[in-house]
């Protein structure tokens, strides 16, 4: 019962600190445990859900293969889905090479916070498959796990990434006394965050000096990461572009949208109140979309509001803007192929580069927003803002490089045509592997360097 | 919360006086049991105009079975209850008569109604909030919105065709809100 | 005193059914009177406000005057401000010309039912100046008035607008017993909204056939309005493109909303209810900006939020709106004076009509968004993908524009220049009546047929 440990401040699981398997809080926190299990389960909604499907599906991104070209998101991209799969996840994708670091554990697995206590900047840049996956395994790690967001002592919420908190102080956002609303965020965003490696040590590492925004955060790329070395996550093999990678900014997104300036936090939605076995209420450990628990996650707060109603009204804001994705995504793919024919056609290097500079922050914008989890709806309008900003980079990339493909005699018509039969082969091969191969060609020679 | 809420309370003028006077006298001279009961029913509080929303609100939602004191009094002590009341109800008759034009557009909990209220949720409510930790926010109200009032923004009345002769009918505006 | 009349359905004003004037309703609701009478004041909010203010105000939009060029809109557009103006304003625009039809005065006057039934067809294309105003002036109307909304003898909400029922019903919306709450819409949607005049009567006519969205009100242009002759407003100056110019579709945005898809209606918060003699509450008859009056207008359903934050959150949404329209309308000037060169340079007729096409949906897709009054607000995240839609469009036209122009040997780093020139002509233009002028010159002939 949880009764006796109400008592006092004092109260003590009996758990070691050091506890980081999930097993062990079974017994003292059943029914959180129980609920926890859940997250076996696998049911999709219409634009989310948590069936293991690549991302590279007609009814998802089928272009993606074009757009991640030359990296591993263009090989193996797949939905999300519960935390309990996190290890197994990562360890069966493909994106995990020879020469991967250990920061890809990060996110996964429960040892992470000791083995940074232990190895220090060591464990950032270990080589995954050889050293920090073994080390993990050895040490009895659990996928996403209790003592990830609870001191196993007292079941307190905790931040165990620093990545976060260094991130958020260099906001200038005082971290040292945060309330329990703010921590019904940060414990998610430990990890629904965007991210890169740094260039010296492969550290973790969050660009917000500046803001939340997708606009600010690049600027942070264009200065701060730049100035430390980092240019790019890698460069594009059809446009020659250097490019970043955007991740899963729930966070930032949420943060700035109408719910979290109003004060809502994640756990509200994603971890609802619930009655678990029959009688007592816990948070809920299943974090799934909240679409499939509307009735727990929303009608407490819209309770004057009719659920269909609400529910319709959150899909006709993901369909509009899942619509807007395509297009400026669209948009992307013809900006890519149209540098790639002025490399192709001898264009200078200067206009090059000026094309490829609109061609990097276009595809920023749009994955930035496609890379976030809830197609749309954690912040509407600055996701469509976002999206508008992508369009207009990705033009002025295709206006450029139309002047100087026609100054060399490029047949324009030609081009577009080329560039619609090469989307058409990605679309349809059926190996997902092999779509990524199709991107380029004869007449779209790949540009990565070797 | 609402710093553009009107604390008028504190600034009311001399003529308060003679209210806390009066009022305390209707206290006093009603302070029969029954007349005691009475002033914490949900006829007693409503039967001030403005009071129809709220009235409404409260009873059509899952709290209608209780009385308005049981949230909007303390009951630590007796006498802690009847202080706050009649500070109070002091201050509702005050704006029914000579405050009217000071009467806020549209009604507002003060700081105190919404720690009062919120220690009585607590209060009723410990075995959920024992059974799971139930604190996230400043108050009950930050999730639970609705209880007990305002629930539907609008009556059930606005989705029907309007009765001809209806706004005529109210042109004073008897209907809207108290 | 109000319980006499209580009394039953019967209830009646005295007033004849016919009644126009405002002042005949004084003393039997002086309190609604009294606020009808606050729509003098004048007084501005950050986006907008009540002030005459020309549009062309470097704080607003300066550039409209290019935008607008060949057409009354680039002459002189005010802010709107109260009801009660309206009759002086439509006088006085310099809109209005010799050649302006009855039409005009639909929005405006409290004579215009009673003209339509007297004349039929013949009030919309009647003679402005000649022959409907003094008509008009006759019948003693008044501006904006307390017949407009209601019936005299009962006082009950009605639509007096006949376009407005044949707009709702060409969309397949049931007009025969509207609710209420769908009247605290309708009588603001009899204005409130995009229309056109119509090929053959001018009659004001209201684009739904196929639904509320920019969109749907485009394809309606493209469709049915051109079968019935109606192919534009007017032809640009600069680019000789056909435009549809856009009006207030306040209603249009409000209903495809967060807001008006929850139910929430015009009147809640233009027309809170308010304590009017310090007892008495009545529907508040001073339409203005809510932010003027949150705590009636907003407070009534978010009273759990901080009045300063939520005005601090309007603000956000309206600031993210105004940069992002500013920027689309900057894309779409650059897509006409491309034009412009491409008919200067000898380009061929259906490369420019190609061009046309975006130029014209460009504008379309940026002018309803700007027409609407909001700054956003009505529709965050709609507005947004329209803007969207509007970049996109634009530099349709630029990239096509792009290759004509520069097989045609045009330099384009000087086309660019010389746009800059012109805009800062424009911008720097003291006298607004000029600025129009100053949109074309001898590098950018002006393209209007004369
Ligand atoms: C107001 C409610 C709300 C809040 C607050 C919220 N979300 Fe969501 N979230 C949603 C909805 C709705 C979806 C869309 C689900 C769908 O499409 O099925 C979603 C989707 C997601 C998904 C994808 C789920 C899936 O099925 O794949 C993730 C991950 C996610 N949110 C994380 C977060 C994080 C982290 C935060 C806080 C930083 C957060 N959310 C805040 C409502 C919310
Ligand atoms: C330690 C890192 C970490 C933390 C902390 C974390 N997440 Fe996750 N989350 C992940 C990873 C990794 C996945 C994807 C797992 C997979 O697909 O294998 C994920 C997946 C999800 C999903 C998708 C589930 C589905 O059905 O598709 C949701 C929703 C979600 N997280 C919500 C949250 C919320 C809410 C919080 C905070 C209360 C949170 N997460 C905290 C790493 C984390
Ligand atoms: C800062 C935290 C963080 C880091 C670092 C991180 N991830 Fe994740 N990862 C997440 C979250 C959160 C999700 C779930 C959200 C989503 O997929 O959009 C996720 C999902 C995944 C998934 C399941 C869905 C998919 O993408 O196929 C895989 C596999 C994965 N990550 C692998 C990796 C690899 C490989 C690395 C290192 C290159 C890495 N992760 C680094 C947080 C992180
Ligand atoms: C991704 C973050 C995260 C993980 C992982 C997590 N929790 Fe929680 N847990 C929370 C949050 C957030 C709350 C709500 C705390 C609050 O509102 O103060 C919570 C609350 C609790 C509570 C308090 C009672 C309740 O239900 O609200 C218990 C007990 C608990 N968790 C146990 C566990 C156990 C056992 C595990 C592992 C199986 C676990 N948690 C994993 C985030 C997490
Ligand atoms: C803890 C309270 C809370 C919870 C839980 C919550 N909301 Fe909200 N929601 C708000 C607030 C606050 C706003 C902003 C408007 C306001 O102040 O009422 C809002 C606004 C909205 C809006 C309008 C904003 C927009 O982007 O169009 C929608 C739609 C919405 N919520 C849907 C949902 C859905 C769906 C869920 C559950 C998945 C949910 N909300 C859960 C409090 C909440
Ligand atoms: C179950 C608890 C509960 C009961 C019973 C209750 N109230 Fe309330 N009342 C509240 C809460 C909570 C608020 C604050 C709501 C908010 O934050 O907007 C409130 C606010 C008010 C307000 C301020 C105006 C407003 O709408 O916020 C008035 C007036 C009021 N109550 C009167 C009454 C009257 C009269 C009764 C009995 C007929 C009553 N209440 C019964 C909980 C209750
Ligand atoms: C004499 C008429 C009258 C009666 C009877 C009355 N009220 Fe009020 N009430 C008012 C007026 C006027 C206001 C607005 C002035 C204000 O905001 O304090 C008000 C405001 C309130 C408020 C909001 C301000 C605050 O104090 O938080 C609450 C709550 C409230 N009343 C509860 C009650 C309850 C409970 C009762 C029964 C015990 C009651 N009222 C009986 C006239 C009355
Ligand atoms: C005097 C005792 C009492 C007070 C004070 C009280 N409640 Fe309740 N509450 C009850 C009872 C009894 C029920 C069960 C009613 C039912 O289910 O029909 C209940 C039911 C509930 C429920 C579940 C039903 C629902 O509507 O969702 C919630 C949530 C709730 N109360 C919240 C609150 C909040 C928030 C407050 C303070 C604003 C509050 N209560 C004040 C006695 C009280
Ligand atoms: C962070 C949001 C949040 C806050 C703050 C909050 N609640 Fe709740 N509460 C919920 C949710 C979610 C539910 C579950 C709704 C459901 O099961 O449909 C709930 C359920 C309840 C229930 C119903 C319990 C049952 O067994 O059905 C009661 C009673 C209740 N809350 C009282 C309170 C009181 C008292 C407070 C203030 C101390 C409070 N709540 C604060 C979100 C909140
Ligand atoms: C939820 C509240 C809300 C609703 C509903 C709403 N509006 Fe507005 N309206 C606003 C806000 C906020 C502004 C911005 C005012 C500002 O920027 O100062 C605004 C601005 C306006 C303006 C310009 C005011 C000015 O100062 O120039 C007009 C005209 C307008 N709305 C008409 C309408 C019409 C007609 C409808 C219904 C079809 C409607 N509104 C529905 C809140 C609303
Ligand atoms: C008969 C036509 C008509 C109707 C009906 C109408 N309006 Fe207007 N409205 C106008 C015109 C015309 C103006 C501009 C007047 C001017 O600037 O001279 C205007 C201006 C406004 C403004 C701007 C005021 C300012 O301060 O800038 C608001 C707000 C407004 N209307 C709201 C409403 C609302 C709400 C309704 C319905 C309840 C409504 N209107 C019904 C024609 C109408
Ligand atoms: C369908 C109704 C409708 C018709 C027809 C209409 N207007 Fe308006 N007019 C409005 C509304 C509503 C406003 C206030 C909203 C705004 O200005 O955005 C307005 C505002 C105005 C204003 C004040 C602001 C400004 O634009 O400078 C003038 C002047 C004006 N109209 C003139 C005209 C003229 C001239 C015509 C005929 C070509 C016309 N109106 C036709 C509804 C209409
Ligand atoms: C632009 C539309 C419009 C105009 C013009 C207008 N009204 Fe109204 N009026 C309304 C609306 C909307 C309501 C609210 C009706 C409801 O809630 O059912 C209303 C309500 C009323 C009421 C009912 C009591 C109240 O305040 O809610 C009276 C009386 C009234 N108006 C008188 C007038 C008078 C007198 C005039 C002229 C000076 C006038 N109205 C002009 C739209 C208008
Ligand atoms: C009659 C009720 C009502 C009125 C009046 C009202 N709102 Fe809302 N508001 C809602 C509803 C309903 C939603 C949608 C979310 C929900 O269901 O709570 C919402 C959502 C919002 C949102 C989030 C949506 C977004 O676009 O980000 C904001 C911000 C907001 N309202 C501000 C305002 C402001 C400012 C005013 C006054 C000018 C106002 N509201 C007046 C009912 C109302
Ligand atoms: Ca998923
Ligand atoms: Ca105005």
């Amino acid at each position: 019962g949880a009764k006796e440990e109400t008592a006092a401040n004092e109260a003590k699981t009996g758990l070691s600190a050091d506890e980081i398997s999930n097993e062990a809080f079974k017994d003292l926190f059943p029914l959180q445990y129980d609920s926890y299990l859940k997250n076996e389960e696998m049911e999709d909604t219409k634009y989310s859900g948590s069936e293991k499907r690549s991302k590279f599906d007609h009814d998802k991104e089928p272009y993606l293969p074009i757009l991640f070209n030359g990296y591993g998101f263009a090989t193996e991209y797949n939905e999300d889905r519960g935390h309990i799969y996190a290890l197994e996840d990562v360890r069966e994708i493909a994106r995990i090479t020879d020469k991967s670091v250990g920061s890809c554990l990060t996110c996964k697995s429960t040892a992470v916070p000791h083995m940074i206590e232990e190895m220090g900047d060591d464990y950032w840049g270990g080589n995954f498959n050889e050293e920090i996956w073994p080390k993990a395994e050895s040490m009895g790690h659990s996928p996403i796990g209790c003592s990830d967001c609870h001191d196993p002592e007292t079941m307190d919420l905790r931040v165990t990434r620093p990545s976060f908190i260094k991130g958020m102080e260099a906001q200038g956002i005082d971290m040292s006394n945060p309330t329990k609303n703010d921590m019904r965020n940060y414990v998610c965003g430990q990890c629904h965050v965007e991210y890169y490696f740094a260039a010296d040590n492969s550290e973790v590492t969050y660009p917000w000096d500046n803001g939340f925004k997708p606009e600010d955060m690049y600027e942070y790329y264009e200065t701060v990461a730049k100035e430390n070395g980092f240019n790019q996550d890698w460069i594009h093999n059809v446009s020659g572009t250097p490019i970043l990678k955007a991740q899963h900014p729930d966070f930032e997104t949420h943060m700035t949208g109408p719910h979290g300036e109003a004060g809502v936090t994640c756990s509200d939605c994603h971890m609802p109140y619930e009655r678990a076995d029959g009688k007592k209420k816990i948070s809920s450990h299943h974090w799934q979309s909240p679409l499939k628990t509307m009735e727990q996650s929303c009608a407490t707060c819209h309770s004057n509001r009719d659920l269909d109603e609400l529910e319709e009204r959150v899909m006709d804001i993901q369909e509009t803007h899942m619509e807007a994705l395509h297009k400026a995504e669209d948009v992307s793919i013809t900006s890519h192929y149209y540098v790639n024919k002025m490399i192709t056609s001898g264009v200078s290097e200067n206009k090059i580069k000026a094309a490829q500079e609109h061609v990097r922050k276009g595809q920023w914008f749009w994955d930035i927003v496609a890379a976030e989890s809830a197609a749309g709806f954690h912040n509407p309008q600055g996701a469509m803002d976002t999206l508008k900003m992508s369009s207009e980079e990705s033009f002025a990339a295709i206006k450029l490089a139309t002047e100087e493909l026609v100054k060399k005699g490029v047949n324009i018509e030609e081009l577009d045509k080329e560039i619609e039969k090469v989307k058409k082969a990605v679309y349809e091969e059926v190996d997902n592997f092999k779509k990524k191969d199709l991107a380029t060609n004869d007449y779209f020679p790949a540009q990565q360097p070797k | 919360m609402f710093k553009r809420g009107i604390r008028k309370f504190l600034s009311m003028d001399k003529r308060m006086l003679l209210f806390i006077g009066v009022f305390t006298g209707i206290i006093l001279s009603v302070v029969t049991v029954k007349g005691l009961a009475y002033t914490d029913s949900p006829e007693f509080c409503g039967s001030c105009h403005i009071m129809n929303n709220v009235h409404d609100s409260f009873a059509n939602s899952t709290h209608a079975e209780l009385s308005c004191s049981d949230c909007h009094l303390p009951h630590d002590t007796l006498i802690n209850k009847y202080t706050n009341k009649a500070k109070a109800g002091i201050g509702h008759v005050y704006y029914n008569t000579l405050g009217e034009d000071k009467i806020p557009q549209v009604l507002h909990p003060t700081e105190n109604t919404q720690e009062v209220v919120n220690q009585n949720c607590i209060d009723c409510h410990q075995s959920t909030l024992d059974n799971v930790s139930h604190d996230a926010k400043d108050s009950c109200s930050s999730c639970h919105q609705a209880i007990p009032h305002g629930n539907d923004f609008k009556t059930e009345d606005y989705f029907k065709p309007a009765k001809s002769g209806e706004l005529l009918e109210n042109k004073g505006g008897t209907m809207n809100n108290g």
